[in-house]
């Protein structure tokens, strides 16, 4: 029998992230007829490597990633579908510090990113704090890499540094959860819009077999209850199609904040 | 057989060989080859991928990539203040638990008594058990982030590494230099310094230095987490896939790690003798 | 009368040595100076009320210990994976250090008995072995797995051989070293009455190295336990990637949990050292 | 000098693993079926006394030296030093004790790669402070002590040279010069003349006697040479299979011919085919 | 029988650091300010001499006899080893060579923990493939062989012993019970004798010496004890500062007493102040 090998990028806690997909993995299974198998990866850059070199067949991506693994592989990654949310998505900065308002004011702190390959995590972040002239790598304190969305709530909550950039969906999704005391830490700036997030194959992939996927996506419907769940695992209404146009503007963002050479 | 046999019969009193492995020891042996066998066949490894055309290739290609190395001016500043900076901090890091390991592996090779003894070494394997990304962690939250928590963090647990290979090295040792002074009076610390130490100085130098290599990619892994250094460049530039630089910052680690080779080495041949 | 016993012995008081001993103390002092700086030497810092109080807060988290039925599961088959991946990962580098091993060591060298140098050719390929062990032990694990992420493929084997290769590394240098700091005269003895080096080794290296050789082994197998944590970055799973993730989002319980198994683990490394140790007695 | 330095009563001595050795009774043959390494022995010994012990190897001479030191702790019987029972005290207190001794054991074990001047300064360690221990190693704190003790043995030029690098005859003799650095009053030997030429042998002991009588120190001193036992000590112990065979001041030949009779009892030239002409084993 | 077995012509030997530890000359009173343990040695030694090799502590006897076992190369000059030149055949080729002979050293390094009866089957490796080595590790393939050897110096109840367990002059004979199992035809054996009482000692250089004539082998030992020497050897060989002072059939007393003369020329007994007497240093 076929297998679908599927991973994702690590942008939350692997063990969260099997959890979101058991659902979706079942449904997938179902609609396409072929095994589904979901491996987990704890490195943004091996989830990019497995998609290029064969030992990966379907990746959930962030837009930074996809972009990566496009100019990798010469423009052989084909992007399937996007989340709604994924086409006008948003990071935010937050602190646990009063003196803390503004970009600017962070000139000579200390600042937590997400990941190096995260999207919402670090490039966007990066490139705005260069649009308001501040250059992370200069004129912080220090920089670091938390490695996921979350880990950045728990290092900035912890005292560890003091601020941090992440993922606007994480973020809410830790509200809802009542996980945070926003007394203690809170937004101090969102950014504008970007796309970001969605699922990715080769270009290789037998063009019938991407179109089944496609189809198993978009045929998701928030009105059925099973649907749903699956949905709302992925913190979305619904999926709809994308295309590698889609990321020029991520694409040269990175090129311009020197993340992409 | 015959011959022996008939020969053993003239020489009755030839002594009986006692058994050559004890029971336990027999069944600790045992159980590690089923350990062993049942760790294969649980990890499978795929030797077939392994040695395909296929990852020949693609491994080439990987490699390829690397080359050449990016030896732009900036970037050579940045990585040798790096290299500084985790030699630094494994170099310092090492040093503190070298100190601290052979005070505690003196009580812990039991020379002042077996409460002594098994008191200091659950100390050492608390501190030897817990990684050293989760020392970093802790100290990152009480010092703050930067190199200063990453030196503390490899001194905690190289101090339980040290402290428990020095106490084994010790413990092995002949015992005879070391009693005849006790016998004639030294006290056990002089006594100690004066034969034990002698006779194992270069089995715990070497244990350090080689541990000083191991922590420089110690260092490197710290600065995942935000200790700052080479670690943090390398898995920088390898999430972004800018190999030349990554290769730059592997060869300055190679480079790192074979000086304190060399430097180990040297040290061993002229500090010992 | 002290002059006088000075000046009919002059070499008395000129101790050799002693002028290279204090240098070298000199020397390290001055190198332990920089150190300092660059690593913002300031222990003061940890005992500030406020990062104390940060600390004992994160420190407060890990009790009581995560020990949620779901959770332990878990913990319970990460810990088997850790322990078959790390078992194997030693295995293998053991297999692959023990013939660099008597290549590098000199103790065992038949052509340099009896003369102050040994053969260039034996030196040649000496250095060889040594720099293929340096290579080996100091590219990072996480280099070695993402090349063989790209061979193998994700999962296990990407993760065992990265620690198979650079334990290699590491283990064939610790084996040559414990072999020469260990007495040689017994060795010696039996190379230079005819013996090869195979039978030397084990006849007079052996017993009074074996101690030592098997506490490194022992140990290096707990270090690939701990190391797990590479395995991660491969999919591979194992209890180093749930503390990675636990520590992520700082569940101080789960931590403590996963913390209290590496202690049990590697008391019980200790343990079978301990015994192997005593089986040679 | 009423009360003697060390008296011994009946004392049994046992190697800790001596029972092993001997397979719990499964060997028929044994010399000595007794798992006791020294038998019943009574001594005393008074202060400034010069003993020699004799006797066949593997007699126990060694194990007497190591019990007389509390090196080795006797299965039972009475030790009694300078009016204390050692083994009665608490074990700093006989520490401190174990200071006005010196055992200069049989093959002297030094550390490899140790220079002659450390490993002979050590013998004043029990004297010294910690601090100057320490300092001790770093730069020799007594050259001269060290190089006036080596001289009577006639070593004075090995001073900084290593241990390892030294003949066997100095190696020994560089044991025992550092016995002449400790103020210990209780000297015990162990064969310290093995290693060393006839002349030297001679010279050594005459050393070893001189420095205990100026210290009014009891020399006791395993030997093997017989003649130097019999011309040099006033008192001579001969010790076979781990029982007292005499304690005297006039040995006689038959006394010295009884002690090493029959050391080979089994021993015919040719009862035993030699060894590259019986049949091989098949086994290899 | 023609050919010699064993020559040497014009050799000089040197220790590798022997330089640095002369202080580079500014020692003023040594004895012997050369750089070379050995001088201008020259030997024949024909298949099935028994030599014996005397000379004060130092003299180089150990030395001299690591030398014939191609255990040290010379500084120059020629060793032949039958009509074959050691060192200037390639080191497995020379290894081969050193299947012919046995060292016994000075104190037989035997590794702790090990039994007596491995130990002793050491002496066969030289013959052994490299499975039957292992196999014998494992459990003992020849234990009757090392069984008689060891009979034959009345050490045979400690065949399971372990080595570290034996008495001085136990271990001694335990080192020349492995030279009883090698096949070697040039039998070197550096003082076989001093740990041994004099009994024992008689005993045990005769079995030496009957297996050297059983095998036709040569014998060449170094010894203290001269009448030893005189009476059962008719070479000797007397070594003194690295120099030959006689190689003869017939020696007489006085060159004995040449040989180990003024051995201790500065020892005059009250020359230096008694360590305890003299100012200390002033730095402690
Ligand atoms: N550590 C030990 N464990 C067990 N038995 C031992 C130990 N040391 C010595 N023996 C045994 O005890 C007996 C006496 O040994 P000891 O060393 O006192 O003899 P010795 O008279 O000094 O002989 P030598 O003249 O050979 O040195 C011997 O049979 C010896 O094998
Ligand atoms: N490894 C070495 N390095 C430097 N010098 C050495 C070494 N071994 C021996 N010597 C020196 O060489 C000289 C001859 O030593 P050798 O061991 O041959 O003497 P020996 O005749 O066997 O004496 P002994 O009777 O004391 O055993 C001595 O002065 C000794 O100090
Ligand atoms: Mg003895
Ligand atoms: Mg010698």
């Amino acid at each position: 029998q076929q297998v679908l090998r599927v991973s994702a990028i690590p942008d939350e806690a692997p063990t969260e992230l099997q959890r979101k997909f058991k659902p979706l993995g079942a449904y997938l299974e179902k609609k396409l007829g072929v095994k589904v198998e979901f491996i987990p990866v704890t490195d943004y850059a091996a989830s990019v490597e497995g998609l290029i070199n064969h030992k990966l067949d379907m990746v959930w991506f962030g837009g930074f990633t996809f972009v990566q693994a496009n100019v990798r592989s010469r423009g052989q990654i084909v992007p399937l579908v996007q989340r709604e949310e994924d086409e006008k998505f948003q990071s935010v900065f937050i602190t646990s510090k009063g003196d803390i308002n503004k970009l600017e004011d962070l000139k000579g702190k200390t600042f937590s990113f997400g990941s190096e390959s995260s999207t919402s995590g670090h490039l966007m972040p990066r490139s705005y704090l260069l649009a308001a002239k501040i250059n992370p790598d200069t004129d912080l304190k220090r920089i670091a890499f938390s490695g996921a969305h979350d880990a950045t709530v728990a290092a900035v909550a912890g005292g560890k540094v003091d601020a941090g950039a992440l993922n606007i969906s994480v973020w809410e999704k830790l509200i809802a959860q009542n996980k945070i005391d926003t007394k203690q830490v809170h937004v101090f700036y969102t950014t504008p819009g970007y796309f970001d997030y969605n699922w990715s194959v080769r270009a290789d992939m037998p063009s019938e077999m991407q179109k089944k996927i496609t189809e198993a996506f978009l045929t998701l419907n928030p009105a059925s209850p099973q649907d749903k769940e699956i949905l709302e695992l992925q913190r979305t209404k619904r999926f709809i199609p994308t295309k590698t146009e889609n990321y020029k503007a991520i694409e040269a963002a990175a090129h311009n904040a020197g993340l992409l050479k | 057989m015959k011959h022996t046999n008939s020969n053993f019969n003239e020489y009755a009193d030839m002594p009986q060989p006692p058994a050559m492995i004890e029971l336990k020891t027999a069944l600790a042996l045992l159980a590690l080859i089923v350990l062993t066998v049942a760790s294969f066949l649980s990890v499978n490894i795929d030797w077939n991928n392994l040695f395909s055309n296929e990852a020949m290739r693609s491994s080439k290609e990987f490699l390829l990539g690397f080359a050449p190395p990016d030896l732009s001016s900036n970037l050579l500043n940045k990585v040798s203040l790096a290299t500084l900076e985790t030699l630094a901090m494994s170099a310092l890091g090492t040093a503190i638990a070298a100190a601290f390991g052979l005070a505690l592996a003196v009580p812990a090779s039991g020379r002042f008594g077996i409460i002594a003894k098994h008191g200091t070494r659950l100390f050492l394997n608390f501190f030897r058990a817990v990684p050293e990304l989760v020392w970093a962690s802790v100290m990152l939250i009480a010092a703050g982030l930067g190199p200063f928590a990453g030196t503390i963090a490899l001194a905690a647990h190289t101090s339980g590494v040290l402290g428990r290979l020095f106490a084994e090295t010790l413990e092995n040792l002949p015992k005879e230099c070391e009693s005849t002074l006790r016998i004639n009076g030294s006290s056990a610390t002089t006594a100690f310094l004066y034969a034990s130490l002698f006779q194992a100085l270069p089995q715990l130098l070497s244990y350090t230095l080689y541990r000083w290599e191991n922590n420089i990619r110690a260092a490197a892994i710290l600065g995942v987490v935000g200790a700052g250094g080479l670690g943090q460049m390398l898995k920088y530039h390898l999430s972004l896939f800018q190999m030349p630089t990554a290769a730059t910052v592997i060869i300055a680690m190679l480079i790192l790690v074979a000086m304190v080779d060399a430097l180990s080495l040297w040290m061993r041949r002229h500090l010992t003798d | 009368m002290q002059n006088n016993q000075l000046k009919r012995h002059p070499p008395l008081f000129n101790d050799p040595a002693w002028r290279s001993r204090v240098m070298t103390g000199l020397v390290f002092t001055i190198l332990l100076w920089p150190a300092l700086v660059l690593t913002e030497f300031k222990p003061w810092l940890l005992l500030d009320a406020q990062s104390i109080y940060a600390t004992s807060r994160f420190l407060g988290n890990f009790f009581p210990p995560a020990h949620d039925p779901e959770f332990l599961d878990v913990v319970i088959s990460s810990t088997w994976q850790t322990i078959a991946m790390a078992t194997t990962g030693s295995v293998l580098a053991m297999l692959a250090a023990i013939p660099m091993t008597f290549i590098v060591n000199e103790q065992l060298s038949i052509s340099s008995l009896g003369r102050h140098q040994t053969h260039w050719l034996a030196r040649l390929i000496r250095q060889i072995v040594r720099w293929i062990l340096v290579l080996l032990r100091s590219v990072p694990e996480l280099v070695w797995a993402l090349l063989l992420v790209r061979i193998v493929g994700l999962g296990p084997t990407a993760g065992v051989l990265a620690i198979a290769l650079t334990y290699s590394g590491m283990l064939g240098k610790v084996y040559a070293e414990i072999i020469e700091a260990s007495e040689p005269r017994a060795t010696k003895i039996l190379l230079e009455n005819g013996c090869s080096r195979m039978q030397a080794f084990f006849y007079g290296t052996l017993p009074n190295a074996a101690p030592e050789l098997i506490s490194y082994t022992i140990y290096r197998w707990e270090c690939a336990i701990r190391g797990s944590v590479v395995m991660g970055f491969v999919g591979a799973g194992g209890l180093g990637q749930r503390m990675d993730e636990s520590m992520k989002m700082l569940a101080g319980g789960e931590v403590s949990t996963i913390l209290i198994v590496f202690v049990l683990l590697v008391g019980v490394a200790d343990i079978i050292s301990y015994l192997f140790r005593r089986g040679l007695e | 000098m009423t009360a003697p330095q060390l008296r011994l009563q009946n004392l049994f001595v046992q190697h800790p693993d001596a029972v092993a050795a001997v397979f719990e009774g499964k060997q028929p043959a044994l010399k000595n079926n007794s798992k006791f390494a020294l038998h019943d022995i009574n001594l005393t010994i008074a202060r400034g006394e010069q003993i020699a012990i004799i006797g066949p190897s593997g007699a126990g001479k060694t194990t007497l030296l190591h019990t007389l030191a509390f090196a080795h702790q006797a299965s039972s019987g009475v030790i009694t030093f300078n009016e204390k029972s050692p083994w009665e005290l608490s074990s700093s207190e006989r520490h401190d004790l174990r200071r006005q001794l010196f055992l200069a054991p049989q093959t002297p074990p030094l550390p490899a790669r140790q220079r002659v001047v450390t490993a002979i300064l050590a013998g004043k360690l029990p004297q010294w402070s910690f601090a100057t221990a320490l300092r001790n190693l770093i730069k020799p704190v007594a050259p001269l002590e060290a190089y006036q003790a080596l001289s009577r043995f006639n070593l004075q030029d090995k001073l900084y040279a290593r241990v390892d690098k030294l003949s066997g005859g100095e190696r020994q003799r560089c044991g025992l010069a550092r016995l002449l650095l400790s103020n210990a009053q209780l000297l015990l030997v162990d064969e310290p003349l093995s290693a060393l030429d006839p002349q030297l042998a001679a010279q050594t002991l005459e050393t070893l006697q001189q420095e205990a009588s100026t210290r009014n120190a009891s020399l006791i001193c395993s030997l093997h040479q017989v003649d130097h036992a019999r011309n040099k000590f006033t008192r001579i112990i001969g010790l076979r299979e781990g029982k007292i065979q005499f304690d005297s001041r006039q040995v006689t030949d038959q006394m010295i011919a009884d002690l090493y009779q029959n050391t080979l009892p089994e021993m015919k030239t040719d009862a035993y085919p030699l060894v590259s002409h019986i049949d091989k084993p098949v086994c290899y």
